[in-house]
């Protein structure tokens, strides 16, 4: 598939769940858009929204941040902190003119590789429809 | 200044196939700090790795790079080169190149090679952030908390314990044993389970390393593993385990019979019982479930569930015993209160409550009628004489309870004779005086001094002559006036006036046609009494509705039974005269409005709405004050005119002096007052001891919280019989009272809500007085290193399972009844009958699979024992008679296990057991037949068995509360409530916390040798844990910089693992710190805190936020 | 103005300072326009006299009670200023036992700066419930109903419907100075280290421009998601009008939807980033 | 010599300097003035009191950069900023011009700050008298006056007519637009402002350095920044490298002694840890430092700072109390 625009897209991925499930996309050799650039962090809890603005500053199209499904959480209720952390920031974002569709926040687990891929591949295209982000 | 070194992988072709390395080495040779960059066919290799240590030597690099596969697969790996070389093992950080790139990038060479490089880049960028970093030590509590007492349970302390290790087992229940002390055989060896069980229950109850905490429940957990803190609740068992020998003596003589848990409810247990004969510990339990509704309905606290029992016994002395340690007075509040315990009985929720004043009555009615002993005086043992002014409930009911403490009491009665208002308010056709003057006695037989025509006017008078305390229960003895014209006429009577003149056998002169005017017992007690003077026509002018009116409602019917008519929603607005006699009254009629502070209807005159009766004689009724006149000097009042008290000590405005009952509260109920004079009780006491009046009080009481209804028949109430209508006359009594077959018939309808009604029978011939029924639970800390939780299984109820008839027909049982019916112990003594009518049944049909497998009707697991547990009772019904037929309609008929399963199942089979796979379409009752209808999958034909007996085959579920538990414990569990293991297949009996092992069906359902397997694995890691010289932290964790904490602790409120502990520092400041040994390195606790005070070692801001920015 | 509740405060602080039951007192006197209030601290009996109260008295003192953090202070606290208490209280940056709270039942304060104050009450005081401060230690001034309008968020609508809200935000943004008065006056920033201003990590530059000001005026704002009490001192304070009300009051408006959470209503009730529910429906679908 | 122009001749004039400079002029932005580059001559806001902040802001702005280095291919390249047009200030006020003349003092003595003298140089100053004095207004009693021509290239005053226009320097002789009619009329008198007494201030300053004062004045104060942001002489500023991808650039951006932060060290070392040392700095430096070195107070009287603080410190009451505590204490 061939987009218009390449957007550039970061994803907090973590360590436990998604991470693995990222993993586990690669060693079952599912491809996805190589538009993401995944970091690595123990929890989805440890996602600060500093790290998600600092990212849409440094000119990211979008974000992905991505935990263990709740009620899954190695740390038992990591995911519960980032869903309400994010659940606010994401509408704020949007609020401010970055439009929620940037902002992802998803729970795949260690087994999901091919919902991982699907995502990622569902997120580029959505943000390359968007287009860049506007710049005043 | 870092020196960064980078190693490529090619992983083969895995990585060099999609991405371009040597483009990659180019770009990354340029980035800030890295002086060193190599690329290998596999860096994972010996020689790649050595290629590695190398270049850390020979380049001086301090932080290292590599660019391979997931840091998942190989970060270990790594470390351990770079530490090899002398590098801290954390200055490594790994850019996945060949999950998160190559493989899912394949043909893509341009943008799969610009995205190594940024993967690099953003890898060189956090590595310079990277510091060393050092696992930590910690010691070990080498003692084991075991949490369930069934075969897993007892498997894990048996192991530990025998090893060497304390250990301390936890049970709920009052025994050890679980289901399998339930179980009769075992399969597929057939085993008596008591057999093999007993003997390690024994053990552990002998085990010098063993600590058994029965009856106990876990409240709280804190540290981490190798430094558990636990919180131990021992439930009190108001039995002291210490003296109890078990002898059963406390249960011989318990009233209250309730089902057996044990025995599946199918056979009965006491209040104080002990679960099963080989219980360990071989101790009683009392079941005791807080207050009853009725005693905490009743004002004054009488324990009405405890002589109830002891009525249902045919213990009537012990039962009256048992309210008499609250009042004395049985008769007269036997006929005349107002009941609030009826009102919240749990009966009433059945079908009606239980007659519980009738029941009072009886009581004091049986006392007369068999002869009272004399009450034996009770001894003084306290020096301070106490007064009390006014002899009707409120004072004598004070009076009692002090002297009963020892106190020397004086009573000064106004009247020539004592007993206040149920001496000369009470009508004799409700309160005959030989009833008063029976338990006035019996307080006197006591030790009160009763002095009678001794008015109090001056209370120094009274402390003159050297009483150190004084309660005054004066009442309100005035009747109120209505303030309309012609109430002065001669001929209009008040009703209080009017009953103290007839009951202190005045003559008064009525015509015939009296009104009246009033809706309360007083107006209610004026005109039955008219009517007994023979008065033809009697009118009651209320001015609300029936439903407002205050006076008990059998009384008013009674009443009208009397032909005295009621006129509602009037008032009297004059009293007409001539030649200064009474001829009639005006009345108005009134309206309600909206409620008004008493929360009635406020009523309100209908305009051109007057009428006038014509009556001889008005009775005014409308109410009672307190009479300022009768009463000592200095007092403060209230604006409703009743003295002014402390509403929780009734202590009024003079220090020592205290007042209560009607003088205080304005008209009221007998047992409201009896409840003033015990407050007053303690008030005094507490006063002369020099102790705190206001503390604990009011007295906050548990009311039990829920009543099982399960299986009471409905049963209608024991009805009051009264005296023929015509045979009233003025003296006689209306109520007759039960006779002693009625009484213990209707106490025996008590639903024993408390379970343990506090007769205190069992401390009567406890010998080793071991009974404490003021026992409290009790909170024990312990430390523990490691923690074993194995709480078990329950079967699924099988009465909720009406699709197959449970719950609905007797003969529906479930597969653990039959096991209870099978055991020579159980309630049937090994009879396996019918229990609707106790026949052997022929024809037995199980039903698999009942809430397994199964989403509509249960859960969609496997139960895993069932199909090997109905072959065996398929095969022990035809040892116990080999007349009977077994059917099994089975979904799947498992063997799991191989080895002998399969075979147990064939011998099944072949001891004549019917299989068909099926479903079960209903399961319906014909003439005392069972009918089992369904269809047969094989065949695919309907089919309709006869049945004597259908067995349930419920499934396992995880023991009630044990998500709690688990909360408590900070380990997950599944939507089921089954605990999670830390991997499902290489570490299944481990958890995600360090430090907490599982085992047995709190995991998943098991059998006895998998429980006992699973018990003996978890001891197994405990064990290892323990021979370990300390434990090595992971230092990847969150640390304070308390500079920046502002101590406002929301890292503890986040924290999932309890890591985060407060600490105050010496400039006054309360600053978080994070028990490294605790502290998982989540880093939720990092993102909450705002001063940024919070790093977690390993994933930094810095380090995160170095990435960020090298894209 | 109100002279009895006037004398009514006065005489409480002169009392707590001549006992000695506090250090000061933290209340409000006439600034130098003769027309308006600022802030004042009484610590003689006799500087209580210039002790005033009014509808100029805009501004929240609670924040000055973490600069005499180990002092006891006597302080005069709207009912709105309450909800900053128990904020502190929540967070246990101030004790109660250290604190002597003077509340007045307050009937609304108008928009004020320096030389002008106008007749109409401030937004935020027509949607006020609070009758009375919600924690107090002695109350003066009469307790009036309040008939206070319901909260329909209506600026929040309309800022929603801004055709390009990245443009508009980044030109309000674009004229921050960075002068951190909407931090400073704020009762719940109290962080040693502003985030804005830590250098490791840098989170935000010193770079005054849009895209830096933007970090920072979004994550001052989420900062307070949940702790905003309202006060509104932030966009008083603001030298260059930028309308901060729209960004907490949009973050009000969510927790308060999403949460059912208020800040400062209660000092027991944790705000909503310190838990959470299992099974609440949160939802990230656009 | 005065000349005149009609408002129309004004819109040409500022419309001929648009063409070949940058015009810094007041514009209207919501309910305040600022000083903004203009693109048209119709932006500007000619009806105004006081712009919100002064125009220090041109010479040193909020943010800029001073220099970048990158690295290619191995060679390390500095580059750094540069000024590259010609800029006209209009519309500014005398205290303005003076608080320019006295950030002047600091940046332009060697050595001096190139950027700044770049700017400064390359800058016309083209005031605008005063139409009348505001409650927070005191700069006759700083050595200005509302008609106070000394530190502008051209002064502007409105007149019924226009406005006229008194070329001050040789700077501004060059911008004046040819052919204006000579002003013959009469000058308006400037509005009067109530003076303030300043005698002794720095002397007071000095003796009050370890009074108990300033902690009582800090007590209100919320140390932000504001005062400083607005006030046209504090010009203190913070330096900062960033790097991005090995891009390094200096930037420096406006600072104040009032945020804990300032002068803080490597070592961590704080010099001013109170609020009162901080206050008591930005006093200090106004009414002593500066004075000590450069003779002149550093404050212009434009009375922002009395306006724009959110808890009313008062510079005027502040210099009365200085005076009064002076007495005081000589007294005693």
């Amino acid at each position: 598939m061939k987009l218009e625009y390449q957007p550039k897209v970061i994803g907090f991925l973590c360590n436990w769940c998604s991470y693995a499930g990222a993993d586990m996309a690669g060693t079952s050799r599912m491809c996805y858009p190589q538009n993401i650039r995944i970091i690595r962090v123990p929890c989805s809890g440890r996602v600060d929204p500093l790290f998600v603005l600092k990212c849409f500053q440094r000119g990211a199209d979008g974000v992905l941040i991505s935990g263990c499904h709740p009620g899954d959480c190695h740390y038992t209720e990591g995911n519960y902190h980032t869903r309400r952390r994010f659940a606010l920031l994401r509408d704020f974002l949007d609020y401010l003119g970055i439009a929620k569709e940037r902002l992802r926040v998803e729970w795949v687990s260690a087994s999901e590789g091919q919902r991982f891929a699907e995502i990622l591949s569902d997120f580029t295209t959505e943000l390359a429809n968007l287009g860049p982000r506007s710049k005043v | 200044m870092a020196r960064i070194g980078v190693f490529l992988c090619h992983c083969g072709s895995n990585i060099a196939g999609s991405v371009n390395i040597p483009e990659v080495v180019e770009a990354v040779k340029k980035l800030p700090q890295v002086v060193h960059v190599e690329d290998n066919k596999f860096t994972c290799s010996d020689p790649g790795q050595a290629s590695i240590q190398q270049a850390i030597t020979e380049q001086r690099l301090n932080r290292v790079v590599i660019g391979a596969c997931s840091p998942r697969m190989h970060e270990t790996t790594f470390r351990r080169t770079v530490a090899g070389a002398g590098l801290n093992p954390y200055l490594l950080e790994i850019a996945n190149l060949r999950e998160h790139c190559s493989w899912v990038h394949p043909d893509q060479v341009k943008e799969a090679t610009a995205k190594a490089i940024d993967l690099v880049r953003k890898a060189v960028a956090r590595v310079a952030w990277q510091e060393s970093l050092t696992p930590r030590q910690v010691g070990i509590t080498r003692r084991a908390l075991v949490i369930g007492g069934g075969i897993a349970g007892i498997q894990s302390s048996l192991d530990v314990a025998d090893a060497g290790y304390e250990v301390i087992l936890v049970e709920r229940e009052p025994s050890i044993g679980g289901h399998m002390a339930q179980l009769d055989k075992t399969f597929p060896t057939l085993d008596c389970s008591a057999c093999i069980l007993t003997p390690k229950m024994t053990t552990v109850g002998q085990h010098p390393n063993i600590r058994l905490m029965s009856y106990s429940e876990i409240v709280d957990i804190s540290g981490f593993i190798g430094n558990f803190k636990v919180k131990i609740k021992k439930k009190a068992r108001y039995i002291d385990v210490s003296k109890c020998t078990g002898c059963g003596e406390c249960a011989k003589v318990c009233p209250v019979e309730l089902n057996s848990e044990f025995d599946e409810n199918l056979g009965k247990r006491k209040a104080a019982y002990i679960p099963f004969p080989q219980a360990i510990p071989n101790k009683y339990t009392i079941d005791k479930r807080g207050y009853p509704p009725c005693r905490v309905a009743c004002p004054a606290g009488v324990n009405a569930q405890g002589y109830i029992a002891l009525i249902s016994q045919g213990k009537f002395r012990e039962a009256l015993e048992v309210l008499r340690r609250t009042m004395p007075f049985a008769g007269v509040c036997g006929r005349v209160c107002i009941h609030p315990c009826e009102r919240d009985c749990e009966r009433g929720k059945v079908d009606q409550p239980i007659a519980i004043r009738a029941l009072k009555r009886f009581m004091a009615d049986y006392e007369l009628k068999v002869g009272k002993e004399k009450a034996t005086p009770v001894e003084r043992t306290k020096e301070e004489k106490v007064a009390i002014v006014g002899s009707g409930p409120a004072g004598l009911a004070c009076a009692y309870d002090l002297v009963k403490q020892g106190y020397p009491v004086t009573v000064f009665e106004a009247a020539p004779e004592a007993g206040g208002l149920l001496r000369y308010g009470i009508p004799e056709y409700r309160l005959p005086k030989e009833v008063v003057a029976n338990e006035i006695s019996y307080i006197q037989d006591l030790g009160v001094d009763i002095k009678t025509n001794a008015p109090v006017k001056n209370l120094t008078e009274i402390f003159d002559q050297g009483y150190k305390a004084i309660f005054l229960a004066t009442g309100a003895g005035i009747s109120q006036k209505m303030g309309i014209p012609g109430e002065d006429t001669p001929g209009v009577l008040h009703a209080l006036d009017f009953l103290r003149q007839v009951n202190f056998g005045t003559k008064v002169s009525l015509g015939s046609k009296v009104a009246v005017v009033g809706g309360g017992n007083a107006a209610v007690d004026a005109a039955r009494i008219a009517r007994r003077r023979g008065v033809n026509e009697i009118t009651i002018v209320y001015r609300r509705s029936r439903a407002e009116m205050p006076a008990i409602p059998s009384e008013i019917e009674e009443m009208e039974q009397e032909g005295i008519k009621i006129q509602f929603l009037a008032t009297p607005g004059e009293v007409l005269s001539e030649a200064n006699r009474v001829t009639g009254i005006r009345c108005v009629r009134m309206e309600l409005g909206a409620p008004d502070a008493s929360g009635r209807r406020r009523p309100a005159p209908v305009k051109g709405s007057e009428f006038t009766v014509d009556v001889d004689n008005v009775i005014i009724a409308v109410g009672q004050g307190v009479d300022k006149a009768t009463l000592p000097q200095d007092l403060a009042y209230t604006n409703l005119g009743t003295l002014s008290v402390d509403p929780l000590t009734l202590q009024t405005n003079i220090d020592g002096v205290f007042a209560g009952g009607d003088v205080v509260s304005g008209p009221a109920d007998v047992i409201t007052c009896i409840a003033g004079g015990k407050e007053a009780a303690i008030s005094i006491d507490r006063y002369l001891r020099g102790v705190d009046m206001k503390e604990g009080r009011p007295e906050i009481v548990k009311r039990v919280k829920e009543v099982s209804k399960e299986g009471v028949k409905p049963e209608a109430r024991h009805s009051m019989p009264t005296l023929e209508l015509g045979r009233r006359k003025e003296f006689d009594e209306v109520e007759l009272g039960f006779d002693e077959k009625t009484a213990i018939a209707e106490a025996q309808r008590c639903l024993n809500c408390a379970v343990c009604s506090d007769c205190r029978e069992c401390e009567k011939v406890c010998e080793a007085k071991a009974i404490d029924h003021e026992m409290q639970d009790e909170i024990v800390e312990a430390d523990v290193g490691a923690i074993v939780v194995a709480t078990g299984a329950k079967a699924l109820d099988h009465t909720q399972f009406g699709i197959y008839g449970g719950g609905i027909h007797s003969d529906v049982v479930s597969s653990l009844q039959l096991e209870r019916m099978m055991s020579a112990a159980g309630p049937t003594g090994g009879e396996v009958v019918r229990p609707s009518n106790g026949a052997h049944p022929k024809e037995v049909v199980f039903i698999s699979c009942v809430g397994s497998r199964d989403e509509r009707t249960g859960d969609g697991y496997c139960s895993k024992v069932c199909c090997m547990y109905m072959a065996k009772q398929t095969i022990m019904l035809k040892e116990h008679a080999p007349e009977t037929h077994s059917y099994i309609i089975y979904t799947d008929a498992r063997g799991p296990g191989g080895k002998i399963f399969e075979d147990f199942l064939t011998r099944a089979e072949k001891a004549g057991t019917t299989y068909m796979r099926g479903q079960i379409d209903s399961v319906s009752q014909q003439d005392g037949r069972l009918s089992v209808s369904g269809q047969d999958f094989l065949t695919g034909a309907a089919f309709n068995i006869p049945a004597d007996l259908v067995v349930l085959a419920t499934g396992l579920m995880p023991s009630e509360d044990a998500a709690n538990l688990f909360q408590i414990l900070h380990i997950s569990y599944d939507a089921k409530n089954y605990l999670l293991q830390a991997h499902p297949k290489l570490r299944p009996v481990e958890t995600a916390m360090d430090g907490i092992f599982i085992a047995g069906c709190a995991v998943a359902p098991t059998d006895i040798p998998e429980s006992v397997a699973q018990g003996g694995a978890a001891a197994q890691y405990v064990l290892k844990l323990f021979s370990q010289e300390a434990i090595e932290a992971e230092p990847m964790t969150s640390i304070v910089d308390i500079s920046r904490c502002t101590g406002c602790l929301l890292c503890r409120q986040v924290c999932p693992f309890q890591a985060v502990e407060s600490e105050t520092l010496r400039d006054g400041r309360t600053v978080a710190s994070i028990n490294a040994s605790v502290c998982k390195g989540c880093g939720i606790c990092v993102v909450a805190c705002r001063p940024g005070a919070i790093k977690l070692r390993g994933f930094s801001d810095q380090q995160i936020l170095a990435e960020v920015m090298a894209l | 103005m109100d002279m009895e509740l006037i004398q009514q405060i006065r005489d409480k602080a002169r009392n707590l300072l001549e006992e000695g039951t506090v250090e000061g007192v933290i209340g409000y006197e006439r600034a130098s326009d003769g027309l308006t209030a600022r802030p004042f601290f009484a610590y003689e009996p006799a500087a209580a006299e210039r002790l005033i109260f009014d509808e100029t008295c805009i501004h929240d003192l609670v924040k000055y009670l973490l600069d005499k953090k180990g002092k006891k202070m006597a302080i005069v606290v709207k009912p709105c200023d309450s909800r900053a208490i128990n904020l502190l209280l929540n967070e246990e940056q101030i004790k109660r036992d250290k604190v002597f709270i003077i509340g007045v039942s307050c009937p609304g304060v108008v928009e004020t700066s320096w030389n002008r104050r106008s007749e109409t009450l401030q937004a935020r005081c027509r949607t006020c419930q609070l009758s009375k401060p919600l924690v107090y230690d002695f109350l003066v001034g009469r307790e009036v109903a309040r008939q206070a309008e319901e909260e329909t968020y209506s600026d929040i609508t309309e800022a929603k419907a801004i055709a390009n809200k990245e443009e508009f935000w980044l030109e309000q943004f674009g004229r921050c100075i960075r002068c951190y008065a909407c931090r400073q006056v704020c009762p719940g920033c109290y962080c040693p280290v502003c985030f804005a201003e830590r250098l490791e990590p840098l989170w935000v530059g010193i770079r005054i421009a849009p895209e830096e000001n933007r970090v920072w005026q979004t994550m001052r704002t989420f900062h307070l998601a949940g702790r905003c009490i309202g006060c509104n001192e932030c966009e008083r304070v603001c030298p260059v009008d930028i309308p901060l009300s729209l960004l907490n009051r949009k973050l009000e408006k969510d927790v308060k939807e999403l949460f059912a959470f208020q800040a400062g209503l209660d000092p027991e009730e944790s705000p909503p980033f310190a838990t959470f529910k299992k099974d609440e429906k949160l939802e990230f679908g656009a | 010599m005065n000349l005149l122009a009609s408002k129309d001749d004004l819109i040409r004039w500022l419309d001929s300097l648009l063409q070949e400079r940058i015009v810094i002029a007041p514009v209207r932005v919501q309910e305040q003035t600022m000083f903004q580059p203009i693109s048209k001559v119709e932006e500007i806001a000619f009806d105004f009191d006081n712009t919100t902040l002064s125009p220090k802001g041109w010479f040193l702005p909020p943010t800029e950069a001073l220099f970048t280095v990158q690295r290619d291919d191995g060679q390390v390249n500095l580059v750094p900023a540069l000024v590259e047009r010609d800029a006209v200030v209009f519309g500014l006020h005398p205290c303005d011009a003076r608080g320019i003349a006295l950030m002047d003092s600091s940046f332009l003595q060697e050595p001096s700050d190139a950027l700044y003298r770049e700017r400064r140089s390359r800058t016309a100053l083209i005031g605008l008298a005063c139409r009348q004095a505001l409650p927070e207004c005191f700069c006759t009693s700083m050595g200005s006056a509302p008609d106070d021509p000394s530190h502008m290239d051209i002064l502007l005053t409105e007149v019924k007519d226009g406005y006229i226009v008194q070329v001050v320097t040789e700077k501004g002789k060059a911008l004046v637009p040819k052919g204006l009619a000579k002003y013959k009329g009469k000058v308006p008198t400037p509005p009067k402002l109530q003076a303030i007494p300043t005698m002794e201030v720095t002397s007071a300053m000095r003796g009050l350095f370890n009074d108990p004062y300033w902690e009582r004045l800090a007590d209100r104060c919320l140390h932000c920044n504001v005062c400083a942001y607005v006030c046209p002489t504090c010009y203190c500023f913070d330096v900062r490298d960033y790097s991005d991808k090995g891009k390094v650039e200096r930037v420096r951006s406006w600072e104040s002694c009032q945020s804990p932060g300032f002068s803080l060290t490597a070592g961590g070392y704080a010099p001013r840890t109170t609020k009162g040392e901080r206050l008591r700095q930005r006093f200090s430096h106004k009414f002593l430092y500066f004075p000590e070195r450069f003779r002149d107070v550093a404050c212009v009287g434009c009375g922002r700072c009395v306006k724009a603080c959110p808890v009313n410190i008062d510079i005027r009451e502040v210099i009365s109390d200085l005076q009064q505590l002076t007495e005081v204490k000589s007294g005693s």
